[in-house]
C-alpha cells in the first residue's frame, strides 16, 4: 500500500531533474548513514546533502529518523554504516566539539540555553577566552550587540535567559550560531513557538544568512511553511528516504503523502456546532488570574466560557498562560482570583480529585511527563485516577481482575495498540499513549474535557483518529476546551475560537469566518481584529 | 574588670567558632563545588575519615605536618577518582553510591589505624601563625588573626572558589553543566570532564579537611569525624551553593556551636539541659534549610546523571 | 536467555567481587582469607546458636530495610532510620514504664504499637519538610538524627532513667528493667531466639502487599516514579510523600522497639551515640534494601546475609582478631559494586523487553 | 549433610589455627569491653590488669573489644560462658543490665563487672569499682596549687557513672587547696567527639585556665590542646604521659590486678561471686603515676602527697 505511492512521486520527479535546478557542488554529504538502536533502525541507508546558501528541509513523521540524523551530523551519536564529507573531504565528528570545530550549528527543538546564565554567558559556553582561563564577558557582550544590530535581533546581553520570552530566547540561539560562525546550521521545529508574523520576520533572518553563503537544515512539519522558504525538501519514512524534491515540483499533498505514506484524506471535519442561546453553559472562567512559576501574574483576568457541545479552541504562542490556565481549572496551580465554574457550580480551589468528581477531565500536554507513568503497565496507567473507585478496589485492596476487564475493553474502543495490558506504557508509541490517555479520560463520558496539545508530536494517523474522537465527543454533549498552538489544528477543531497573549484573552472569533492574519494579528497582541469582529 | 571579662570572652568564643567552621568550611566547599557540576557526593564524611587517617599517619611517621596535609589531599583525590568513576562514567545513583562510600571510609579508616597504629600516640600539630600586623590588631587580631595555617587557608579560599565558579571558564562550565549539561554537550562542553573535575577537586577538598581535623587535634581515633561531612553536605544547601553562603552556613553553625560550649564552660547552661543545647546546631540548620529551600533552587541537573542524546 | 541470566547475574558478581576485595584486604591483615571466611561462615550459619544470632541481628535491618524500600518506591530517600529507631525505643520504653500493670497479651502490642508511632513521628517531620518546605529529605534526616541521640541522652539521663541509679548515685543512663510483661516472646528460650523476627518476616509480607496490592501502594507507587503524572491524576502528591516517610519510619521505630524488648537486658541504655543502640541498622539498612533490589521480600534474604555478616565478622574479631572495621568498610564496597552496576543491569534488563515487544508485535 | 560436613571441616581447620594448647588447670578468663584494648584509657587498664597476674595464675585470655553495641556485647558475654570460661568480665557500667538477665543461666560460670557496686544479689556475679574520686581530689589538690590564673578546666563525657565520680573529685580537691579558684566543669554530651573535647579544651584555656583534666576516651582532643597551649594536664585512668609529654603531670592509673587477683582465686576456690570489690588508693588499686619530664612545683607535689596519705589512712573523708 505504501509502496505504490511514493513510487508514483518519485517517478514524478526524476533526479536529473533536481541536478539542472541546483549545480553547486554540496558543502556537506552525509552519504548511506545507518543507525541501529536496540530493537529498532533509525537511519536505513540514508543520504542527505546541503549546499551553501541553500535551505534542504528535512521532512518526516515522529520517529522518522530526522533527529538521530541529525544528532550523526552533529556528533552525538556515532553511524554505524555511511560516513560524512564535508566539502568533498570524510568528516568523521566523535562529539559536539569535532561538529563545532568544522562550523556546524544546531538549534533544538528544545532550546540548549541555560537558564541561570546570562545571554553573554550562553553565548561565550564552551568557547575559549580571549583571557585565558578567565571568561571574557565584555567583549562577548560587544559581539554579541554588533551581531543584533546586523541581523536585527534584539537582545539584551546582560539579561538572565529564564528571564526572556520564548522568541526572545530563540534568538538568543540564532546569535550562538551566528557568534560561532556557523557555515551550517540545524533548525529542528524553529517556528513551533512563533507567531505567524514572528515566523515572517524569521524567514527574513533566514534569507539573510543564506546571502551569507551559510547552509541550512529546516526541519519541521508544517508543510506550507516548508513549501515557502525550502529550496529542497528530502522527505523521511521509517527512517529511509523517500524523495528528495523542490518546492516547485511538488504539493503539499503530495508531501504529505510521502511522509504518511499513503494518500490523506481531505480534513474530515464534522459540521459546526450550532449554538443557539439556549444552549447550556457548561464551563466557564470569570476574571480568572493566576500566577506563573516565576512570580509574574499569567494569568490576568481572564473569561470564557464553553457551552454543551461545543470545541473551544484556545490558539497562542507558547508560554502565553495555556499551561496555567490548563493546570489552573484542573486544580493543579492556585489561583489568586476568579472562579471557575462546571454547571455553574464553583470548583475553584478544589483538588484535582474534586475537581474530576464534578466531572472535569483533562489531557495534559506533556503526555510522558503529565498524562501517563512511563514504568507503569497500560492497565495501571488507565485506572490512574479512579483506582479507588468501589470497582476497582475494595477495603483499599485493588481488584485487579475488574481492573484488567475495564481495560481491555478501553483498549479496543479506541484502539490502543499494545501487545497486553501489562506491557510498561513507555514501550508503545507517542500515538497510542496518547490514545491511551484518552481513553482513560473520556471513560467518564464526562461533562468538561480540557485537551491541551491533543496531537503534539502524535503521527498523523494517530491525529485523525484523536480529532475524530473528539468530535464525536463534542456532538455527545461534551463541552471541550483544546488548548494548541498548531493554529492548523485549532481551525480544524474548534466552533469557536479565543486567542490568548501575555495571559489575556485578545478575543473570541467565531471559527467558520476567522482568518489566519486574523488570528496571527491576535496571537501577537493586537486585540483591535477581534473588537471589530465581536459585534 | 567585668568589661574586659565579657570582651575576652567574646572574642574566645568568636575565634572558638572560627575554628570549629574550619573542617566543616572545607568539606562544604569541596562539596558545593561538586554539587554545580550537578553531583550530589553524601561520601563526604568517609573521605574525611580517609584523609585524617591518612594525614595523621604520615605525620606520626614523619613529624612533619604539611606532609600530612599532602597525604590528606592525595587520598582525597583518590577517592574522588574512584567516585567519579563510580557516578559519570558508570552512571550510578549518587545518593546510595555516596552512603557506600561512607561506609568505605569509616570501616576503611578503623581498620587501617587499628591495624597500622593501635595505640593512639599523638602527633605534631599546626603551630599557630599570626598575620603580621592584623594579629596585633586589639579585639580583632585575637579574634581573626591568631589562628593555625589551615584557618587562613580555608577562609582564603571562599574568595578563591567564588573567583573560580564565577569568572572563569571553568566556572563558567561547571555552572552551566550543573544547570542542563545538555546545553552544555551541545557546545562541546565534556559533561564528563568537568565533572570529572569537580569531584576530584570537591574530594581532594573533602581530604583537606580531615586532614586539617586530624592535624588540628594532633590524634587519630575511629570515627574521628563524628559525621561533620553530612553537617557539611547541609551546610552547602543553607549556603544555596554560593561559596559565600556556605562560609555564612559553616560560621553560624561553628558560632552556635561555639557559644552552648562557652555557655557550658561557663555554667549557663544547666547540666541537665546541656543534651538540649547540644541540639541546637542540628535545629537551627533544618530551620534554615526551610528559608533557603524556599528561596534558592537547586542547581536542576543536581543528582541526575546525564546521557547524551536522551 | 543468556541476558535474562546475566541481568540477575551481575549483582551476585559484583557483591563477588567485593567479597574477593575483602579476601585481598584480609590478607593484608595477616588473616588467613579462606579460613577467615570460612570463620564467618560457620559463626553465622554453622551452628542453631549462630544462626539465631544471625536472624535476630537481622531483624533491624529487615525492618528498616523494608522500610527504605517504602520510601523508595515513593522515590524518598530515608537516611533517618537512625533517629527513627531511637524514636521507636523510647516511645515504646515510655509505653511500658507507664502501663507496667498490663498483661502480656496486651502490653506487648501496646509498645510495639508505641515504637511504631515513634518512628513514624520522626519519619512524618523530614516527609512534611520535603512535601511542603522542599528541603530535601537527605540532609533534614542526618539533622534529625543528632537531634534523636541527644533527645536520647536528655531522657535516659534524666526522666527515664532507672531510680536505683540515682540511688546509688552511679547515674548509668539506663531505664529500669522494663516490665517482664512487655518482654517479647520467646521462640527458643535456650537461644534466647524472641519473636521479633516473626514481626519482622510479617512485616515485610505486609509491606509487599501494601505496596503492589493496595490503592495506597499503587498511590505510593506513582507518586515515586512520575509525581507529575500522579498529582494530574488527582493523586494527593505531598501526602503521600508524608505517608511513604511515616510508613518507613514506622518500621525503623518498630525496629527500635524490637531492639528494646528484645535485648538481653530488656531495657533501653545509651552510651551517647546512636550507633551504641542501634549498631548502625539505620545506615545498614539501607545496604540491605539495596542488596535486595528495594523489593520488601528480597529484603528478607538479603538481611539474613548481612546479620550473618555482622555476627561472623564479630567472631573474626574473636578468633582472629580481625578488627570488625572490616566488615563496614566491605559493605561499603558491596555498595559501591552494586549501585555500580545497576545502571547497566537496568539496561540490559530494558534492553531485553524492547526485543520482546517487538516479537509480540510482529 | 554436605553442608554440615563442609561446615566443620571449616570448623576443625579454624580451631587448629587458632586454639592454643591449654593445660588443664589454665583458668580461662575472657574480657568484653566497650573500646579498643590499646586506647591508653579504660579497656586498655582492664587488659593490663588481667596480663600483669599471668605470671602468678596460669591465664588462658580471649578479648571481645571495641564492643560499643550493648546487645553484642551480651552475646559475646552468653557466648564466652556457654564456651565454658571460668571467669568472664563484663567491663562497662552498660553492661550490667544484660549480666543480670544472662548471669543466673550459668550458674557455674563467675562473673564479674564494672564499674559498679551492685552484684544484684547473684551468688555468680561480682562488681567492681574503682573509688576514681579519690585520685581525682589528690590532683584535684596538686591542680589548685599549681595553678596561677586561678582558673581550672575539666572536659567530661556525659555526667554518669565512673566520669563523675573522677570529676566530683577532683573539684571537691581543687576547691580545697584553693578556695578562690574556679573550676569550670564542661560535659560536652559525647563519648567520641574528639573535635568537640578539644575546642572544650580551648574554651577552657581561653577562660584563662591554667591546668585542665578530662576522662573518657573523647579526651585526647582536650590534651592536644593542652598540648599546642602548653597548659598543664592531669589523666586518668590510665598513664597519659604518651599523649603529651611536656605538659601531662601524672595521672590516675587503675590497677585492677589489685582485684582480679581476689576474683581468680575466689573462682579457683569455687567463689564464683557475691562480693563488691573496690580498687583504692589504699590498695594500691589506684596510683598516682607522676611524668619524671614535669618539672612539677615542689609544693604541690607535696599538698597531693599529703591528701593521698590522709585519704588512705582514712583521716580524710571524701563526699561521695
Amino acid at each position: 500500500m505504501t509502496h505504490s505511492d511514493s513510487q508514483q512521486v518519485d517517478s514524478a520527479l526524476p533526479a536529473s531533474s533536481i541536478e539542472t535546478s541546483l549545480e553547486k557542488a554540496p558543502m556537506l554529504e552525509m552519504c548511506g548513514i545507518t543507525k541501529r538502536f536496540p530493537g529498532v533502525l533509525a537511519n536505513d541507508n540514508v543520504s542527505f546533502d546541503v549546499r551553501a546558501g541553500e535551505v534542504h528541509t528535512l521532512l518526516g513523521e515522529n520517529g522518522a529518523g530526522k533527529s538521530t540524523l541529525m544528532k550523526i551530523l552533529y556528533g552525538l551519536y556515532q553511524p554505524d554504516e555511511g560516513e560524512l564529507r564535508l566539502h568533498g573531504k570524510p568528516l568523521r565528528l566523535r562529539s559536539p566539539l569535532d561538529a563545532i570545530s568544522h562550523r556546524i550549528g544546531m538549534i533544538h527543538q528544545h532550546f540548549m540555553l541555560v537558564p541561570t546564565l546570562t545571554v553573554a554567558e550562553n553565548v561565550a559556553l564552551g568557547l575559549p577566552s580571549q583571557r585565558g582561563p578567565l571568561t571574557d564577558l565584555k567583549r562577548v557582550s560587544r559581539r554579541v550587540n554588533e551581531l543584533s544590530d546586523l541581523y536585527g535581533l534584539q537582545v539584551d546581553p546582560a539579561a538572565f535567559v529564564w528571564q526572556l520570552a520564548v522568541g526572545e530566547r530563540q534568538r538568543v540561539e540564532i546569535i550562538k550560531a551566528l557568534y560561532r560562525d556557523v557555515q551550517l546550521l540545524v533548525l529542528d521545529e524553529p517556528t513551533a513557538v512563533l507567531t505567524p508574523q514572528e515566523v515572517d520576520d524569521f524567514f527574513t533572518i533566514l534569507h539573510e544568512m543564506k546571502r551569507d553563503g551559510r547552509g541550512l537544515i529546516f526541519i519541521s512539519h508544517k508543510l506550507q511553511e516548508v513549501m515557502d522558504l525550502s529550496d529542497r525538501v528530502t522527505v523521511l519514512r521509517h527512517g529511509r528516504v523517500e524523495a528528495t524534491t523542490t518546492p516547485a515540483q511538488t504539493t503539499r499533498n503530495d508531501l504529505a503523502a510521502l511522509m504518511v505514506g499513503r494518500q490523506l484524506d481531505s480534513a474530515t471535519r464534522g459540521n459546526r456546532a450550532s449554538l443557539t442561546s439556549e444552549t447550556p453553559e457548561v464551563f466557564s472562567v470569570n476574571g480568572l488570574r493566576v500566577a506563573g512559576d516565576r512570580g509574574v501574574d499569567a494569568l490576568k483576568s481572564i473569561d470564557l466560557q464553553v457551552h454543551a457541545g461545543e470545541i473551544l479552541g484556545i490558539a497562542g504562542v507558547s508560554g502565553n498562560g495555556q499551561r496555567e490556565l490548563a493546570e489552573a481549572v484542573t486544580g493543579l496551580r492556585p489561583i489568586l482570583a476568579g472562579d471557575v465554574l462546571v454547571d455553574g457550580s464553583a470548583i475553584t480551589g478544589m483538588t484535582p480529585k474534586k475537581i474530576r468528581e464534578a466531572g472535569l477531565s483533562f489531557v495534559p500536554e506533556e503526555r510522558m511527563r503529565d498524562g501517563a507513568i512511563g514504568d507503569f503497565s497500560v492497565a495501571d496507567n488507565m485506572v490512574l485516577h479512579n483506582h479507588t473507585e468501589s470497582q476497582f478496589s475494595s477495603a483499599g485492596f485493588l481488584d485487579f481482575a475488574a481492573i484488567k476487564t475495564h481495560c481491555s475493553k478501553l483498549v479496543q474502543d479506541f484502539n490502543v495498540k499494545t501487545p497486553d495490558l501489562d506491557t510498561p506504557t513507555k514501550n508503545l508509541s507517542g500515538g497510542n499513549i496518547q490514545k491511551l490517555i484518552m481513553a482513560r479520560e473520556l471513560a467518564s463520558n464526562p461533562r468538561v474535557l480540557i485537551a491541551a496539545q491533543p496531537t503534539r508530536g502524535v503521527d498523523i494517523g494517530a491525529a485523525e483518529y484523536i480529532h475524530q474522537r473528539l468530535l464525536e465527543q463534542r456532538d455527545s454533549g461534551t463541552a471541550i476546551m483544546v488548548i494548541s498552538e498548531d493554529l492548523d489544528e485549532v481551525m480544524a477543531l474548534a466552533d469557536r475560537i479565543a486567542v490568548i497573549c501575555e495571559g489575556e484573552i485578545m478575543g473570541v472569533l467565531d471559527a467558520g469566518n476567522a482568518t489566519r492574519e486574523q488570528i496571527g494579528l491576535m496571537m501577537a497582541g493586537v486585540s483591535d481584529a477581534a473588537n471589530s469582529q465581536r459585534a | 574588670m567585668t568589661d574586659v571579662f565579657t570582651t575576652t570572652i567574646v572574642v574566645a568564643t568568636i575565634a572558638s567558632g572560627i575554628r570549629l567552621a574550619t573542617p566543616f568550611l572545607l568539606a562544604a566547599l569541596g562539596e558545593a563545588i561538586g554539587q554545580r557540576s550537578g553531583v550530589l557526593n553524601l561520601g563526604v564524611d568517609g573521605v574525611m575519615l580517609l584523609g585524617a587517617f591518612a594525614a595523621y599517619f604520615v605525620v606520626l611517621d614523619t613529624e612533619n605536618v604539611w606532609l600530612g596535609v599532602v597525604a590528606g589531599i592525595t587520598i582525597g583525590i583518590c577517592m574522588g577518582v574512584l567516585y567519579a568513576v563510580i557516578t559519570v562514567f558508570l552512571h550510578a545513583e549518587q545518593g546510595v553510591s555516596g552512603i557506600g562510600i561512607y561506609l568505605f571510609g569509616l570501616g576503611m579508616s578503623d581498620l587501617l589505624f587499628q591495624k597500622l597504629v593501635g595505640t593512639p600516640l599523638p602527633i605534631d600539630q599546626f603551630s599557630e601563625w599570626s598575620v603580621p600586623y592584623l594579629s596585633d590588631v586589639p579585639v580583632i587580631g585575637v579574634m581573626l588573626f591568631q589562628h593555625s595555617p589551615m584557618v587562613y587557608i580555608a577562609f582564603l579560599l571562599v574568595p578563591v572558589v567564588a573567583f573560580i565558579l564565577n569568572r572563569t571558564t571553568f566556572g563558567l562550565n561547571v555552572r552551566a553543566v550543573g544547570e542542563s549539561p545538555e546545553s552544555a554537550d551541545s557546545l562541546g562542553v565534556s559533561v564528563r570532564r568537568v565533572r570529572f573535575c569537580t569531584i576530584i577537586a570537591g574530594n581532594a577538598l573533602a581530604g583537606l579537611a580531615g586532614a586539617a581535623l586530624a592535624i588540628e587535634l594532633g590524634i587519630f581515633q575511629q570515627n574521628l569525624t563524628n559525621a561533620m561531612g553530612f553537617i557539611a553536605i547541609a551546610l552547602v544547601y543553607f549556603g544555596a551553593w554560593r561559596a559565600p553562603g556556605v562560609m555564612a552556613g559553616a560560621l553560624v553553625f561553628g558560632m552556635v556551636g561555639a557559644i552552648v560550649l562557652q555557655a557550658k564552660t561557663l555554667g549557663l547552661i544547666p547540666r541537665s539541659a546541656s543534651d538540649i543545647a547540644a541540639m541546637a546546631p542540628a535545629i537551627i540548620t533544618i530551620l534554615a534549610l526551610v528559608v533557603v529551600a524556599n528561596r534558592f533552587r537547586q542547581p536542576a541537573a543536581l543528582t541526575k546523571p546525564y546521557f547524551r542524546g536522551d | 536467555m543468556p541476558r535474562s541470566l546475566i541481568v540477575i547475574l551481575i549483582p551476585v558478581f559484583s557483591v563477588a567481587a567485593a567479597l574477593l576485595l575483602g579476601a585481598i584486604m584480609l590478607l593484608m591483615l595477616g588473616a588467613n582469607p579462606i579460613s577467615g571466611f570460612a570463620t564467618m561462615l560457620s559463626a553465622a550459619f554453622g551452628s542453631l546458636d549462630g544462626f539465631s544470632a544471625t536472624l535476630i541481628k537481622s531483624i533491624p535491618l529487615m525492618l528498616v530495610g523494608v522500610g527504605i524500600c517504602i520510601a523508595f518506591r515513593a522515590n524518598v530517600i530515608n537516611i533517618g532510620g537512625e533517629g527513627q529507631m531511637v524514636l521507636g525505643g523510647l516511645f515504646s520504653t515510655m509505653a511500658a514504664l507507664a502501663l507496667p500493670g498490663l498483661p502480656p497479651l496486651l502490653l506487648v502490642p501496646v509498645v510495639l504499637l508505641a515504637g511504631i508511632v515513634g518512628g513514624a513521628l520522626w519519619g512524618a517531620i523530614p516527609g512534611a519538610l520535603k512535601a511542603y518546605f522542599n528541603v530535601s529529605e537527605i540532609l533534614s534526616t542526618i539533622m534529625l538524627n543528632i537531634v534523636a541521640v541527644q533527645l536520647m541522652n536528655f531522657l535516659l539521663r534524666g526522666p527515664l532513667i532507672d531510680p536505683g541509679e540515682i540511688e546509688r548515685g552511679t547515674r548509668i543512663p539506663q531505664t529500669a528493667r522494663l516490665p517482664e510483661n512487655s518482654d517479647l516472646p520467646m521462640l527458643v528460650d535456650r537461644l534466647n531466639f524472641h519473636s521479633g523476627i516473626l514481626i519482622a518476616l510479617a512485616a515485610a509480607i505486609c509491606a509487599w502487599v501494601l505496596l503492589w496490592r493496595t490503592g495506597l501502594g499503587f498511590r505510593l507507587r506513582s507518586v515515586g516514579l512520575n509525581p507529575d503524572a500522579a498529582r494530574y491524576a488527582g493523586i494527593p502528591v505531598k501526602r503521600s510523600i508524608v505517608i511513604a516517610m511515616m510508613l518507613s519510619g514506622a518500621m525503623s521505630g518498630l525496629a527500635g522497639a524490637i531492639l528494646v524488648f528484645g535485648s538481653e537486658s530488656h531495657r533501653m541504655v545509651t552510651d551517647g551515640s546512636t550507633m551504641g543502640f542501634t549498631g548502625s541498622a539505620g545506615f545498614n539498612g539501607i545496604v540491605v534494601a539495596l542488596f535486595g533490589a528495594l523489593h520488601p521480600l528480597w529484603t528478607i534474604p538479603s538481611s539474613i546475609l548481612f546479620g550473618g555478616m555482622l555476627i561472623g565478622a564479630n567472631s573474626l574479631q574473636r578468633v582472629a582478631q580481625v578488627p570488625s572495621a572490616l566488615i563496614i568498610a566491605l559493605n561499603g564496597l558491596i555498595v559501591i559494586f552494586v549501585v555500580s552496576t545497576e545502571w547497566h543491569r537496568k539496561r540490559l534488563q530494558a534492553e531485553s523487553k524492547v526485543v520482546n515487544e517487538d516479537v509480540v508485535d510482529k | 549433610m554436605f553442608k554440615k560436613s563442609l561446615v566443620s571441616f571449616f570448623a576443625a581447620a579454624l580451631c587448629s589455627a587458632a586454639s592454643m594448647s591449654a593445660s588443664a588447670e589454665a583458668l580461662k578468663v575472657a574480657i568484653v569491653a566497650p573500646s579498643a584494648s590499646n586506647d591508653l584509657a579504660f579497656t586498655q587498664s582492664i587488659v593490663d590488669g588481667v596480663n600483669a597476674l599471668k605470671e602468678e595464675f596460669e591465664i588462658e585470655m580471649a578479648i571481645t573489644d571495641g564492643t560499643f553495641i550493648v546487645d553484642d556485647a551480651a552475646a559475646a558475654i552468653r557466648d564466652y560462658a556457654k564456651q565454658g570460661f571460668d571467669v568472664v568480665l563484663a567491663h562497662g557500667s552498660q553492661y550490667g543490665g544484660s549480666l543480670k538477665e544472662i548471669a543466673p543461666d550459668f550458674p557455674d560460670t563467675a562473673f564479674a563487672w564494672g564499674t559498679s557496686a551492685d552484684t544484684f544479689g547473684l551468688p555468680n556475679v561480682s562488681a567492681y569499682e574503682a573509688m576514681s574520686n579519690e585520685g581525682g581530689y589528690v590532683m584535684g589538690v596538686m591542680a589548685g596549687k599549681m595553678t596561677k590564673s586561678g582558673v581550672i578546666g575539666v572536659v567530661g563525657p556525659i555526667e554518669v557513672g565512673d566520669a563523675k565520680l573522677y570529676v566530683d573529685g577532683f573539684v571537691e580537691g581543687a576547691k580545697a587547696a584553693n578556695g578562690d579558684a574556679t573550676v569550670n566543669v564542661n560535659y560536652i554530651g559525647s563519648f567520641g567527639d574528639v573535635a568537640l573535647a578539644a575546642e572544650a579544651g580551648r574554651s577552657h584555656i581561653a577562660n584563662g585556665a591554667d591546668v585542665m583534666t578530662g576522662t573518657a576516651q573523647m579526651v585526647v582532643g582536650a590534651i592536644g590542646a593542652a598540648r599546642s597551649k602548653d597548659v598543664a594536664w592531669f589523666g586518668t585512668q590510665a598513664n597519659q604521659t604518651k599523649l603529651g609529654k611536656k605538659v601531662v603531670v601524672a595521672s590516675q592509673v587503675y590497677k585492677w590486678e589489685v582485684i582480679l587477683r581476689d576474683i581468680f582465686n575466689d573462682a579457683k576456690n569455687g567463689v564464683l561471686g557475691g562480693k563488691l570489690h573496690k580498687v583504692d588508693l589504699a590498695n594500691g588499686g589506684l596510683t598516682i603515676e607522676f611524668n619524671d619530664k614535669y618539672s612539677l612545683d615542689a609544693g604541690a607535689r607535696k599538698a597531693g602527697e599529703e591528701a593521698m596519705a590522709a585519704i588512705m589512712d582514712g583521716s580524710l573523708k571524701l563526699s561521695h
